[in-house]
């Protein structure tokens, strides 16, 4: 049995090549010219699968974790332990009557959640779900995530001005303004990761963070001292991006203006809704990718597990950040919003920007000079940082009260 | 206390518009000519903030806030209209639903004003019991608005949930006293309706002790949070002058620093036997809002455990004392007590009838509401929603 | 090959040729950024990969808001409906067009092209090592351009403080 | 009609266009965006020569990333210029802003 | 250290998710339907009229249409009709008894004044809190047959009020018999004293009348 002998190294375990043993099984019958487009079209239909089904769980699992969190069961009616609530919500928005404004732009009113869905949907065709298991191999694929990134803006827009309603109208700029102060940090804070691993492509990346040092500390960049600040202020910038807790502005109920969704309804609004997962999804992927090793596993005992395998649990452990902060923080405001990305993270990654190269430089130190340059690393992130956060947090703080003399 | 004369608090700067139907006031600065157009909103009557139905018309310049119009009545039920109509036993169910979070503290105003109009002596043991029922009433009003709070300010629900889990236990203790969670009814002329039971008593002993662990929980959650001070340090800041002039009174005076509390100033009912203090901030402004109630909270569970062994054993109302056809000589008075929304008092003239000829309720959240608009000027919506979160306001009482 | 480029040329020029004539402004800003799209696509279909997405980013990213933005700010409320554009200016436009139209035609279709070498390949790090090497100064000069052209565009864009009194 | 045929043909229409858009429109906007619209023509004959023509080529890519970069910078200094203009005249009609009075 | 209160709040809200599935101080969702709520003995929802025994509750109502509820009521939504004729009460005593007794559900906010200043403890607060009508006026309008439920059921809601209530229901009967039974013995002993010829005559009517004037007792009230 192939699986009883020990697999000479982990690439060719049988679980492993699993996905692609079952993809030449599916296109092996097919002539040789159709071959790659039908594997395409697998790899299409895979990703859309699984991440339609993330997206749903998803949903459920933020409403059930955020129960438990506020010592409430959160949804368990609909199937057991709630389990059919996507499926109940998705024929709810179906079934919800679409009202589109007679004033508004039909087309683009149309055309701006399937946009926004699409475009969150294109940049997972760049990120290594296993060893071999990237739909699109290219060069330069992370430039190519954040250029299908940067062009959600354009959707929200198309959605805030087709409503044709002033308040949606606004509410779409205030989106907007959120969305491009904090591109900047989510670029910049990626841009030390590539100059370390030395190549634009997801794949060179995360091979790049294999290895452990004595079987037992990865080579990830988010261990190192620059790539956890790199990684912190990616996840704050992705925060934002994805329009999450404590910058979910557009969608505040406390907001005067009730965000560029008042004029959706029924399954359009459902979409906005998906495509703000799988936006959130996207991001944790390129996350993982680029700061979590991807599909290395954490330590080198732990080989045998899939490479898939690892990439679902670290994903899921990051979307499961994303709903602890969401039940933890209040939300911040518009200029907090702003002042908190232009005066702390893009200075943040700036510096970070430097510490990278440092690190990249003095690759080949080794032994003592080792320690030297962790060091060197760890200063280059905490003195910006105490610096970066007084000037942030001047004239807030904890205070002391006295009481009144009887 | 020397009180500042008017024309240096902000009431001065605040003229009509002449000839404005709407008797808009000019606010402190006027909005630049010329600075864009002027947005017109109205915010409510159904408010996103669970405060009940009222409404704000804002004018906005951009993102400030240029002028901004409190608009209620909504809820008005012609409550005072209706206390001269009924007997004075009769209104006693009506004050619960004034501020329908602490019915026990309308209950005990509306008490000691009757009594102060007929004269009626309250037994020991009913004053110690209005003592635990009026601080286990302010422990939930608190917890209620810090959950309220925190919610306007955007938490998805969290500390709400934390605060409502508490306030189900205070309002567990009420029912099982009073037969109603919210509607008691339990106070009358004289004492008490009922006498709490040794396990209603045992009960109230473990709440007050597990209630400091639920605040160090709730402030680590909260007091300490970056956003939280961002968003709530330095905003509607309300000027001690100002509070004293506009007759604000309660947590927001205090949290504005001047430690005006009724329960030291007036002495009423038994508080003079037990050493609590009274907190004060020094902005005014949310946090501090939020904090001085925070540590009110605090010296409220130091009073219940002192009352709750102070406790001392006898009737809760002497049988003689007349409830149902009460007729007080004629006369008029004036009942107060400092309510968790500040200073609730009850004025009632009585003809020697059976029916008040005038029953007047002055309440706190409308007194503090009447400065919303110079706290939110300059400020974003935003802000706004908070603001008057933390001025702490009750639909019911504010219209009557 | 030169099939696949024709079409994709098409789905270039025709939202292009629309974003002109089409009357509503925000109509023919996106269809502009429809055009920059068609374009980037192109890019990938010669195979400048790299090339292709750093276009995407900047004009679908950064120019396509700049643009938008601007078109909003500058709209007084539909105060002003746009003038047709007046047909002598509309002709005399159209006949210079035309004219360089030909000249760039002709030439094209008369020249001799050189037969096709093959296909280079560049590798990204070739490109990043023409970049660090002989155009280093070039590329600090462009990011100063950068820089100066958004500090300029702040201070031009920034609405008047009352208090900075700015001309009338 | 080799690629590079087809490539030269579409920058040309590109470029036509983008004059077309200059000359013809009254929107100061649509103007700035003629002129992207060149700059976009131009970059296109570097990448078609480079793939296309004789070997060599290299250099053009790194001139067309910059000049993406120098039309982006224009770009946003045209739209601060508009804006500028709007905040006076209150039209961004090419028409109406033909005094040199500040 | 800016992110500190940042860390404290997610520590406690991990506290909460955890402690959610060990802890029952931490989930305290009781999902209604499956899970009724326990009610405390003390709880109040609309009132009910007393009745005797559960058999003929009509007969033996404790209500006695004195009308104090009525005119105390603040919302005043409690509607009372005397009856013309009387009817012997738990004592044997002749009564009125209500004959129309109507409580506007809607408009009664279960304040419990009535209970409160009932002389007769007639009306008590009933725990019945699952109400529903499909008509908002008649439907809510409850008739004396609708309020009239048995002892019995008081006992089964407010077990130590019931009992108190009975305890001092029986004392004071047992008074009042007690003090029936010593005017029957002084008027008995007085025509004694007064004529001793005439002792036989006014002995035999006042054995004959005592039995005849006075009812029959009513049937001995229901065993506490």
């Amino acid at each position: 049995m192939i699986l009883a002998a020990a697999p000479a190294s982990p690439a060719d375990a049988w679980l492993e090549r699993a996905p692609v043993l079952l993809r030449d099984a599916l296109t092996g019958w097919l002539p040789d010219a159709l071959r790659p487009w039908v594997a395409a079209l697998l790899s299409i239909a895979t990703i859309l699968g699984v991440f339609g089904l993330l997206f749903a769980y998803m949903t459920l699992a933020e409403r059930k974790i955020l129960g438990r969190i506020q010592n409430r069961p959160g949804p368990n009616r609909t199937g057991p332990f709630g389990l059919l609530q996507p499926f109940a919500d998705a024929i709810k928005a179906l079934t919800k009557e679409d009202i589109v404004p007679r004033a508004a732009d039909q087309v683009l009113h149309f055309l701006a959640p399937v946009v926004l869905v699409a475009l969150s949907l294109i940049g997972l065709a760049v990120i290594p779900f296993g060893r071999n298991l990237v739909a699109v191999e290219m060069e330069a694929s992370v430039l190519y995530f954040f250029a299908a990134g940067a062009a959600t803006e354009l959707a929200i827009f198309m959605a805030g001005w087709a409503s044709r309603n002033k308040y949606s109208l606004l509410a779409a700029m205030r989106a907007l303004a959120q969305l491009i102060s904090y591109e900047v940090p989510l670029l910049l804070s990626v841009v030390p990761v590539i100059v370390v691993a030395g190549s634009l492509s997801t794949t060179d990346i995360v091979a790049a963070q294999g290895g452990w040092a004595a079987g037992l500390w990865p080579h990830w960049h988010a261990l190192t001292p620059w790539g956890f600040s790199a990684f912190a202020v990616f996840m704050v910038a992705a925060l934002a991006e994805s329009n999450r807790s404590p910058f979910d502005l557009p969608e505040a109920e406390s907001e005067l203006i009730a965000g560029h969704l008042t004029e959706y309804s029924g399954f359009k609004y459902a979409l906005f809704f998906m495509a703000e997962y799988l936006g959130m999804a996207a991001l944790s992927a390129m996350a993982v990718t680029l700061f979590l090793g991807g599909w290395q596993a954490p330590l080198a005992v732990l080989e045998f597990i899939p490479s898939y395998a690892w990439f679902g649990v670290k994903l899921l452990l990051l979307l499961l950040g994303f709903i602890w902060i969401r039940a933890t923080f209040p939300r911040l405001r518009i200029d907090q919003l702003t002042r908190l990305s232009w005066k702390f993270l893009v200075p943040l990654a700036l510096v970070n920007l430097i510490n990278g190269g440092v690190w990249a430089a003095t690759a080949d130190w080794t032994g003592a000079a080792a320690v030297v340059r962790w060091f060197i690393s760890a200063l280059g992130v905490v003195v910006p940082f105490i610096f970066l956060a007084r000037s942030l947090s001047a004239g807030y703080g904890p205070r002391t009260y006295r009481y009144a003399s009887p | 206390m020397m009180l500042p004369d008017p024309a240096s608090t902000g009431l001065a700067r605040v003229r009509k518009i002449e000839g404005s139907a709407l008797g808009l006031r000019t606010p402190a600065f006027a909005p630049e000519e010329g600075a864009g157009d002027l947005l017109e909103v109205s915010l409510g009557p159904h408010h996103p903030s669970t405060h009940g139905v009222f409404r704000m018309d804002v004018v906005l310049d951009g993102e400030r806030i240029v002028r901004l119009k409190p608009v209620f009545g909504y809820l008005h039920r012609n409550h005072e209209k209706l206390g001269e109509g009924t007997s004075y036993l009769g209104s006693m169910p009506y004050t619960d639903r004034l501020d329908y979070l602490n019915s026990m503290t309308n209950n005990w105003a509306y008490a000691i004003a009757v009594e102060k109009l007929a004269g009626i002596a309250v037994t020991e043991r009913a004053e110690y019991i209005r003592v635990i029922l009026a601080e286990l009433s302010r422990l939930l009003n608190h917890t209620c608005l810090a959950g309220f709070l925190m919610q306007d300010c955007g938490c998805s629900g969290t500390p709400l949930m934390y605060a409502f889990r508490e306030r189900e236990k205070i309002l567990d203790l009420f029912e099982s006293l009073s037969g109603s969670r919210m509607m008691c009814n339990f106070q009358r002329f004289g004492g008490c309706r009922v006498d709490p039971s040794a396990e209603w008593l045992a009960a109230t002993r473990k709440l007050v002790d597990g209630y400091g662990a639920f605040l160090d929980e709730f402030e680590a959650l909260l007091s300490g949070n970056e956003i939280v001070m961002a968003r709530t340090q330095g905003v509607g800041r309300l000027p001690a002058a100002l509070a004293v002039n506009a007759g604000v009174t309660g947590p927001m005076l205090r949290a504005s620093g001047v430690g005006h509390d009724l329960r030291k100033v007036d002495g009423y009912g038994v508080y003079p036997r037990f050493n609590f203090r009274v907190p004060i901030g020094r902005e005014g402004d949310v946090y501090d809002r939020y904090m001085v109630r925070m540590l009110e909270m605090r010296e409220s569970i130091s009073i219940l455990d002192q009352a709750l062994r102070g406790l001392p054993g006898g009737p809760i109302l002497d049988p003689k004392s007349k409830q149902r056809g009460l007729r007080p000589k004629a006369g008029e008075a004036y009942g107060r007590i400092e309510g968790p929304k500040g200073e609730i008092g009850f004025f009632l003239v009585s003809d020697g009838t059976g029916n008040p000829t005038r029953y007047r309720v002055r309440a706190p959240s409308f007194v503090n509401l009447t400065i919303l608009e110079d706290l939110c000027l300059g400020h974003s919506v935003a802000d706004a929603v908070i603001i008057l979160g933390s001025i702490d306001i009750v639909l019911g009482e504010v219209d009557r | 090959m030169t099939l696949l480029l024709a079409v994709l040329a098409l789905v270039c020029l025709v939202p292009a040729v629309a974003a002109v004539l089409v009357r509503n402004l925000i109509h023919s800003a996106l269809l502009f950024v429809l055009a920059w799209l068609g374009l980037a696509v192109f890019y990938l279909a010669v195979g400048a990969e790299f090339i292709a997405f750093a276009h995407a980013l900047v004009y679908v990213g950064g120019v396509s808001m700049v643009v938008l933005f601007a078109v909003l700010l500058t709209r007084p409320g539909r105060v002003d409906p746009l003038p047709p554009p007046s047909t002598q200016r509309a002709i005399g436009g159209v006949a210079a067009v035309a004219l360089v139209a030909s000249m760039l035609g002709s030439s094209i279709f008369w020249t001799r092209l050189p037969s096709m070498e093959p296909i280079p390949m560049v590798s990204l790090r070739r490109l990043g090592e023409l970049l660090a090497g002989p155009y280093l100064v070039a590329l600090l000069l462009v990011g100063l351009i950068l820089t100066v052209a958004l500090i300029g565009g702040l201070l031009l864009a920034a609405p008047r403080r009352p208090s900075e009194g700015g001309d009338a | 009609m080799s690629p590079l045929h087809v490539c030269l043909a579409l920058s040309a229409a590109l470029f036509c266009t983008g004059l077309v858009a200059v000359l013809v429109r009254g929107n100061a906007i649509l103007v700035l965006l003629g002129v992207e619209l060149m700059l976009n023509a131009a970059n296109l004959n570097f990448i078609a020569f480079w793939r296309f023509g004789p070997g060599g080529g290299e250099v053009g890519l790194v001139f067309v990333l910059f000049s993406i970069a120098v039309a982006a910078a224009e770009a946003a200094v045209g739209m601060a210029l508009v804006i500028a203009v709007h905040r006076h005249l209150r039209t961004i009609r090419v028409a109406a802003a033909n005094r040199l009075k500040g | 250290m800016l992110g500190k209160g940042l860390l404290q709040g997610l520590a406690v809200t991990a506290k909460n998710l955890v402690g959610s599935y060990h802890d029952p101080a931490r989930y305290v969702t009781q999902e209604y339907p499956e899970v009724q709520p326990k009610l405390p003995e003390a709880y109040r929802n609309f009132p009910f009229l007393v009745s005797e025994t559960a058999d003929d509750p009509m007969g033996t109502l404790r209500c006695v249409a004195c009308q104090i509820c009525e005119k105390e009521c603040p919302p005043q939504c409690i509607y009372i009709e005397k009856s013309k004729d009387k009817k012997p009460d738990a004592n044997g005593k002749l009564q009125i008894y209500p004959a129309v007794f109507a409580i506007d559900t809607a408009v009664c906010m279960s304040c419990q004044i009535c209970v409160e200043v009932c002389p007769f403890d007639a009306i008590k607060m009933d725990q019945e809190f699952a109400i529903a009508a499909t008509d908002r006026f008649d439907g809510l309008l409850l008739n004396r047959e609708q309020l009239a439920k048995p002892n019995a059921y008081y006992h089964q809601i407010h077990p130590t009020e019931a009992s108190e209530v009975d305890a001092r229901l029986a004392a004071e009967r047992r008074a009042a018999e007690e003090k029936a039974r010593l005017a029957a013995a002084a008027k008995a002993a007085a025509p004694k004293a007064a004529a001793p010829t005439a002792a036989a005559a006014p002995g035999v009517p006042a054995a004959s009348a005592s039995p005849g004037s006075i009812p029959p007792p009513g049937p001995p009230p229901s065993s506490s």
